[in-house]
């Protein structure tokens, strides 16, 4: 029965939907890697939007307005983020714990004042994004139920990974960015400001971190409820480590984890323990990520014997 | 005649430390002429350079091109000055294509798209304009050193520079390779541009260079026709001492032989040969010079000798102990020190106090700790004797080593790797970049070691150094060692210079080893 | 002290002060008694035994982990597995404290020190995982907390699970291995000496021994240290060992002083604290039980204040949150820095020159 | 409201949890205000502290119960669960005087001390009985829009596995077999009571690749995921605790009705007891059926969304429950082995 649960297009539907938001964070990941910069912040940026998404989406009476206005603050955060690494010389890695914190406390703190509780956000009305079926694939026999029938924002995840690899490797800024992550002083030495571009992707980061923390309260759910990002920032940074930083690498490391989230939730069908079952996507992610780094060490090792 | 395309004016750069790198320097650059900058390791050719190129900015000077003042504030304005620079160290980011790489910055547009295709076009006929045989879409990490450096060029060339500065570009390539680059920097003169070529190999001057200025200790010693000097009097000029400091030195008592190397070979990282067959044996007792311009080998030697590279072949004994399989603490324990290089990356911990930089060769023995514990009313006497001797500036052993001076954290560097009672001493440039007065406390120490039968190897770019201070003087030159002089004091500036430069080459050496 | 010492230490008051002004200034907005609230909040802790009481018992685990973070900071391995450590510190020492038969009086020693040794097992996965696959140690050592979260939880339910008690919880510990409480009125534990000798010995180990020099000049520049001969791979396994072992130590004294029973069923977060207490106490184990009290102190005047008015305790974590950014910001009124140090300088000249 | 207490009743709600599940503690909160707004904030008020349920929130629940007998201003201090017992029988011997009561957990009075707690506790597996019974019936039901009929699989969402949800387990399957023998029941825990996300997850999974088509959460605001989860995969999902229906208007039609703990109307009745002196401490009550501790909503929605048949049915296996001729097994103080060989008979 599991086989069949795992062979059947709802659970490819269910990997999609569980790999959502933790794409877009990846893609956030792998931009700011591309600068030069961990945005471990994600996790806070998330969780900040998740929040905002559902007080914009309520405020503005609309999904795509609110999402807007959320990918906005996203922004700022990671805005915030670049000052002080980059201009006040914050170790990133204790700037971004600073801001995961904030957001931890700052999103009880302002749900609270708003609807009197600490826990959920459900007496706020807020529009979430539609799930919307897609007119011809909708009747594609098992290709429909795993592709039409997904949230709006599933759809531009999976196009973002396009949009961002497209950004990366065929746009200008892209190739500073790059250029800039790899080896600063050769782009200073023809005349790009790294600053400039580190601030440009770390503020991109947040926008996409942000999308990512909307899909969780106003596509996926339809409220916010306390850390409901739940450590997805960090998975995404190992999915990203894991893609060597590349939004299509990025994109299948997400997506072996959301099968594996996907994964857990049909084992548990199986009346098998479900501890053990849910550390799936972390063995893998733990195990992959030291397979990843050993062929990369022994791939550096062979570029310097040779090189 | 032709007319000066540039002008740099009585330029002055002190760096923040203190260092006056350029001290009232004039330079004219005539168009379309290939103008060589030549002088010693540390005369100051790459900072002039870079206030020409708007990274560094002078204290003092004016900088003209075309006859009309100009500010050069970043590297941007100076590109868009036409003036383009080949750094002394690749600045290419190494995942990305040629094509990439050099139009980073200024990039053909489709909409809002790189034109990737138009690139590479221009790439392409870039190359083939100036007869660069490169294939561009290739990525850079891929491609050999001589083609980088090619590239280099070429990304220069796509910035319009009408004057094109080149930092010691021969200085990684093989003969082969630097040949090709001659036939095309000809070819970029023949096209109009004005070339600054900095070399030390005076051959490689004569054979494409029309002038040349010469600098030392940051002033310029004239501008000459490279066909009306000749390179024995370029080398005179370059090298030629200003003071002659004296030591007292007891005469030679040599011991047993301490360090004794054999058909040594090390390879770079990039799998060049560094240090090609070497030889040599170092007694107890005697100072083993080594000099050459930078960038021959003997950072490599150094390594090597020291531990930190175990990739070469050969034998290397130290007391008639094989060092291959040891590892650098059981080197160390042989009583070897090790002055680095670079002090600031090797040498210390900016961040730990003088104690602390003190002890990292003295923490294991038993005087100083017990098993677990060190003993730190005896470390504290230690390092405060230490200071006294060495006459380290400070307030007090618990200041940071980065908050001293230049001079005072390689005088802790010293103190700590002579306080060992050290029966052989790898000195790898001692005194660089430090006050006279400084400099000339440590090389007393280092002759105080030798007089007390300490055997010595001193690898040194500064020619006053190694004079004064080596009982035996080798030369070293592409990896191999070109001289070797037992009779130091009866060799001359201008003969040291040219095995240094190449010009001069000995097929046979004696006295390298002891039988 | 010379002055960059001394500035130093103005920045982090300065660094506290801004980011409590902030708070302040969310309780005006927030509150509609809001100097009862800040009064609360400063004061709250100091009105009753008890009060006090609370700050010294969260005091407890906070300087274990401060301390454990400390030692794997200063030779700059960013090894976040502490807080699984922790965790599974408590679970081992419940588990030993359930079913092990060990003396009476050596009982929570035994529990606490195995818990140690298991703690450090966690975060040397992450250390033994760079050394040989070269993974980044920052994010193995992120997920191994949630396999340790997962795997305690696992053990709780098929293991150590009391089918009588009305939670997700453990058998309860026997009396006598529980640390007892040594201040009547107050459940301030036997291991607040446990905590105060663990942050002197982090102290002795970092500044007094060879290992700790080895630990701190592979932590400030490891090329140095390797050409001083440090097996730096060596040392780097070691500190995370350390580290972990003091992690669990902590999480074993917390269960055995703190609780009857296991319950943790989801991360505790102290490894995050920690990044705070050591980030205030500049890696120093001598300065973690100070910083550990102001946190604790912080964050009981937080609840005070939340049970005498309607302000949420959540502001004080908003705040932690702006004084890491600010401490550890280093250009943060670097300005003024200089400044100090040109006027220091030119004093000393002067001084010099009277001397003469 | 301020931390000055001016009514002439004041009661202090302590809960290790937060507001906002829609469930369990919202279902206190709403009684107290229910109460405040019947009696008026100048006979009646009362403060509410939310303390978490996260682990590393624990160790201040026992202080923070310890401050709240400290002040002396409130007349009773309202705990629930099991997880404030250690710390309500400290309470309680340091302070004699001050008044308690103590719901969803047994407390033991056998030491004869502690004659300041009221305990009242809710028969959930009862309710629970009821509700599988109604799913079981339900998921066979082929006149329903959102059934299929041809197999019998309902589902249960727990938040995690401890003994209270195994008792609403315990009574929701043991209700369901009454009914329908080979019925099958997907068992899924969240791991956490507020992981929304991935009880939507786990619901989802249950609908579309488990074939169930009628759920039961109970995992406080995790639950609330399988209340999305049916919605999105047009199932129905059985509320808990609190009239989740009512709360939650725009998936109402998806929510048949709600099994009630009746915490909120249990200590309203409790303090209007008090308030006229006749509360008596230093006992326990547990409320079933018959003493309206719990119950399933049964309204107009109700009505509405299961068919007539089911309800008469329904009905009268409530009643056997009264009567005492059908005997609700329960979850408490039974093994993991035992709860599991229940899950395993009907796999
Ligand atoms: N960034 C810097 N900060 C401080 N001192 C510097 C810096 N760069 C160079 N110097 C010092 O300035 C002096 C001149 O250095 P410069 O690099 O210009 O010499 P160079 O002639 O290019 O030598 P080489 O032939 O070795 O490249 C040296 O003493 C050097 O140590
Ligand atoms: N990063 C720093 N922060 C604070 N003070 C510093 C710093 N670097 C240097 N100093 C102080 O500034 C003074 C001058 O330093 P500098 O390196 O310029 O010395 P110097 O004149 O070049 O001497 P030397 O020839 O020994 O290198 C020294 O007294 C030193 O203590
Ligand atoms: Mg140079
Ligand atoms: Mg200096």
């Amino acid at each position: 029965m599991i086989v069949d649960a795992i062979l059947s297009p709802e659970f490819l539907n269910a990997t999609l939907r569980a790999t959502t938001p933790i794409l877009f964070a990846t893609l956030a990941a792998a931009v700011a890697a591309k600068c030069g910069i961990i945005n471990m912040a994600l996790e806070g940026i998330m969780l900040f939007s998740a929040l905002f998404g559902v007080l914009f989406s309520a405020m503005f009476q609309s999904g795509i307005l609110g999402l807007l206005a959320t990918m906005v603050m996203g922004g700022l955060i990671g805005l915030l983020l670049a000052f002080f690494v980059l201009k006040l010389k914050t170790d990133e890695i204790l700037a971004a714990i600073a801001i995961n914190l904030i957001a931890n406390g700052a999103t009880i703190l302002i749900l609270l004042m708003l609807s009197g509780d600490r826990g959920v956000s459900s007496s706020v009305k807020s529009v979430p994004l539609p799930r919307i079926s897609i007119p011809v694939i909708e009747n594609i026999p098992y290709l429909g139920a795993v592709i039409s029938n997904q949230n709006v924002l599933t759809y531009v995840s999976l196009i973002m990974v396009v949009v961002v690899h497209i950004f990366l490797y065929k746009m200008p800024l892209g190739l500073r960015i790059r250029a800039v992550g790899e080896n600063k002083n050769a782009a200073e030495s023809v005349g790009i400001s790294s600053k400039k571009i580190q601030y440009i992707a770390l503020v991109i980061s947040g926008v996409l971190a942000s999308m990512g923390g909307f899909f969780l309260s106003g596509g996926y759910m339809t409220y916010f409820t306390t850390g409901m990002t739940a450590g997805r920032g960090f998975i995404a940074l190992a999915a990203s480590f894991m893609g060597g930083n590349t939004p299509v690498g990025g994109f299948s490391v997400s997506l072996l984890f959301g099968a594996s989230s996907a994964l857990s939730n049909i084992l548990q069908l199986g009346n098998w323990p479900y501890e053990i079952i849910q550390m799936l996507p972390y063995i893998t992610t733990i195990i992959g990520l030291a397979i990843y780094s050993y062929v990369r060490m022994k791939k550096r090792q062979k570029l310097s014997d040779r090189g | 005649m032709s007319h000066n395309v540039l002008e740099m004016k009585n330029i002055m750069k002190i760096y923040p430390n203190g260092i006056v790198a350029v001290e009232d320097v004039t330079l004219e650059l005539q168009k379309g002429e290939i103008h060589a900058l030549l002088g010693e390791n540390g005369a100051g050719k790459s900072t002039l350079m870079k206030v020409l190129f708007g990274l560094e900015s002078p204290e003092q000077g004016q900088i003209f091109l075309n006859g009309e003042e100009i500010q050069l504030k970043s590297p941007l304005e100076a590109i868009k000055k036409g003036i383009g620079m080949v750094h002394q160290h690749f600045m290419l980011v190494s995942s990305l294509t040629v094509a990439e790489n050099i139009v980073l910055g200024i990039e053909p547009k489709k909409s809002i798209f790189v034109d990737m295709n138009k690139a590479i076009d221009i790439s392409k006929e870039l190359a083939k304009k100036y007869n660069f045989d490169i294939d561009v879409t290739q990525r850079v990490e891929e491609l050999p050193v001589g083609i980088k450096q090619k590239v280099e060029i070429l990304k220069a060339l796509y910035r319009g520079a009408d004057i094109l500065i080149l930092d010691e570009p021969t200085a990684v390539l093989t003969p082969q390779e630097t040949e090709e680059l001659f036939v095309q920097l000809k070819k970029l003169k023949e096209l109009g541009h004005t070339l600054i070529f900095i070399s030390h190999k005076l051959d490689e001057i004569k054979s494409i260079c029309d002038r040349a200025t010469i600098m030392k200790s940051g002033k310029s010693k004239g501008t000459y026709k490279v066909s009306e000097i000749s390179t024995n009097e370029m080398s005179k000029l370059m090298v030629g001492r200003d003071v002659v400091m004296t030591f007292d030195k007891k005469p030679l008592s040599l011991k047993e032989t301490a360090l004794k190397v054999r058909n040594l070979i090390v390879e770079g990282t990039t799998g060049v040969v560094r240090v090609d067959d070497l030889s040599f044996d170092v007694k107890q007792g005697e100072i083993f010079g080594i000099a050459g311009v930078e960038g021959n080998g003997q950072g490599h030697l150094v390594e090597a000798l020291t531990g930190l590279t175990k990739k070469y072949c050969g034998d290397i004994l130290i007391f008639d102990q094989n060092i291959s399989n040891k590892n650098i603490n059981e080197i160390r324990k042989l009583k070897v020190s090790h002055i680095p290089e670079d002090r600031m990356t090797l040498g210390c911990a900016a961040n730990m106090n003088i104690m602390d930089n003190l002890l990292s060769n003295q923490y294991q023995s038993s005087e100083y700790s017990g098993r677990f514990m060190l003993k730190l009313k005896k470390i504290e006497e230690r390092v405060n004797k230490l200071i006294k001797e060495y006459l380290i500036k400070c307030k007090s052993y618990k200041q940071n080593v980065g908050m001293l001076s230049g001079g005072n954290i390689q005088k802790v560097v010293v103190a700590r790797e002579f306080s060992t009672e050290p029966k052989i001493i790898i000195a790898n440039q001692p005194t660089r970049g430090i006050d006279v007065g400084a400099a000339s406390f440590i090389r007393q120490r280092i002759i105080e070691f030798r007089d007390a039968g300490c055997a010595i190897v001193l690898i040194s770019a500064d020619l006053n150094e190694v004079f004064e201070l080596s009982d035996r003087l080798a030369v070293m030159y592409k990896g191999k060692f070109s001289g070797v002089f037992t009779d130091v004091k009866k060799l001359t500036e201008e003969e040291l210079g040219k095995y240094m430069l190449g010009i001069k080459k000995d097929e046979v050496l004696e006295g390298i080893i002891y039988e | 002290m010379n002055s960059s010492n001394k500035f130093d230490i103005l920045r982090m008051v300065l660094a506290v002060g801004i980011a409590l002004l902030i708070s302040f200034l969310i309780i005006l907005i927030a509150s509609d008694e809001p100097l009862r609230a800040i009064l609360e909040l400063l004061t709250g802790p100091l009105k009753s035994t008890r009060s006090f009481g609370n700050v010294i018992e969260k005091m407890i685990p906070l300087i274990f982990t401060g301390v454990g973070i400390s030692i794997m900071f200063s030779a700059n391995q960013i090894n976040l597995a502490g807080e699984g450590s922790f965790h599974l510190g408590g679970l081992v020492a419940t588990y030993i404290a359930l079913n092990a038969a060990i003396p009476m009086g050596l009982s929570p020693w035994v529990c606490v020190l195995v818990a140690g040794f298991l703690g450090s097992l966690v975060t040397a996965v992450p250390a033994v995982m760079k050394i040989k696959t070269d993974s980044d140690v920052l994010v193995s050592s992120l997920m191994m907390n949630y396999i340790i979260v997962f795997f305690a939880n696992y053990v709780l339910n098929y293991i150590l699970r009391d089918p009588k008690a009305g939670a997700v919880v453990s058998f309860a510990i026997p009396a006598h291995i529980q640390l007892n409480s040594i201040i009547p009125g107050t459940r301030i534990h036997l291991g607040l000496f446990i905590a105060l000798a663990v942050a002197f010995f982090g102290y002795v180990l970092l500044y007094k021994t060879k290992i700790g020099y080895e630990i701190r000049i592979t932590g400030e520049n490891m090329d140095f240290a390797k050409y001083s001969g440090i097996n730096v791979l060596k040392v780097t396994l070691i500190s995370q060992l350390i580290g972990g072992f003091i992690f669990g130590v902590g999480g074993g004294v917390e269960i055995l002083g703190m609780y009857s029973r296991f319950s943790w069923t989801s991360s505790l977060g102290y490894g995050w604290d920690a990044i705070i207490i050591t980030t205030l106490a500049k890696k120093n184990p001598l300065y973690v039980p100070f910083a550990a009290f102001f946190l604790a102190y912080l964050r009981t005047g937080a609840s005070k204040m939340s049970i005498a008015t309607n302000v949420p305790t959540e502001i004080i974590t908003v705040a932690q949150g702006i004084i890491i950014l600010l401490v550890v910001a280093e250009q943060f009124l670097s300005k003024y820095k200089h400044k100090m140090i040109a006027k220091e300088a030119r004093l000393s000249l002067s001084n010099a020159k009277e001397a003469e | 409201q301020s931390g000055e207490t001016k009514a002439e009743y004041n009661a202090a709600l302590l809960l290790n949890g937060n507001l906002g599940d829609k469930s369990f503690f919202d279902s206190a909160n709403q009684g107290l205000e229910k109460l405040k707004a019947e009696l008026g904030a100048d006979k009646f008020d009362f403060k509410v502290e939310q303390m978490g349920a996260k682990p590393e929130d624990e160790p201040k629940w026992e202080p923070t119960l310890l401050e709240y007998c400290d002040k002396k201003e409130y007349d009773v201090i309202i705990v629930g669960t099991w997880q404030m017992y250690d710390a309500l029988a400290k309470a309680s011997k340091e302070f004699p005087d001050q008044k308690f009561i103590f719901f969803d957990e047994t407390f033991d009075f056998s030491s004869g001390e502690h004659k300041n707690i009221y305990n009242v506790l809710y028969k959930q597996n009862e309710v629970s009985f009821l509700v599988g019974a109604a799913a079981a019936l339900m998921t066979t039901d082929g006149s329903l829009p959102m059934i299929d009929p041809s197999d019998s699989n309902i589902g249960f969402l727990g938040g995690m596995e401890n003994p209270i949800i195994n008792d609403f387990l315990v009574g929701y399957i043991q209700g369901a077999k009454e009914v329908n023998p080979d019925v099958k029941v997907k068992i899924a825990y969240v791991g956490d009571f507020w992981d929304s996300a991935k009880g939507k997850d786990l619901a989802l999974t249950q609908y579309q690749s488990g074939g169930v088509d009628i759920g039961y959460n109970v995992a406080g605001a995790a639950g609330l995921g399988q209340i999305e989860a049916a919605a999105d995969a047009n199932k129905y999902a059985f509320g808990v605790d609190s009239d989740q229906a009512a709360l939650l208007p725009e998936m109402a039609e998806f929510i048949p009705t709600s099994a009630l703990k009746n915490v909120g109307n249990s200590i309203i009745r409790a303090i209007k007891l008090d308030l006229e002196g006749k509360l008596e401490y230093g006992v326990a009550e547990s409320l079933g059926f018959s003493e309206g501790g719990v119950e399933i909503v049964k309204d107009a929605h109700y009505e509405k969304m299961v068919p007539e048949a089911i309800r008469t049915q329904l009905d009268e296996l409530e009643q056997k429950i009264i009567s005492g001729e059908i005997v609700v097994d329960t979850a408490l103080g039974k093994s993991t082995e035992e709860i599991q060989a229940i899950k395993d008979s009907v796999q």
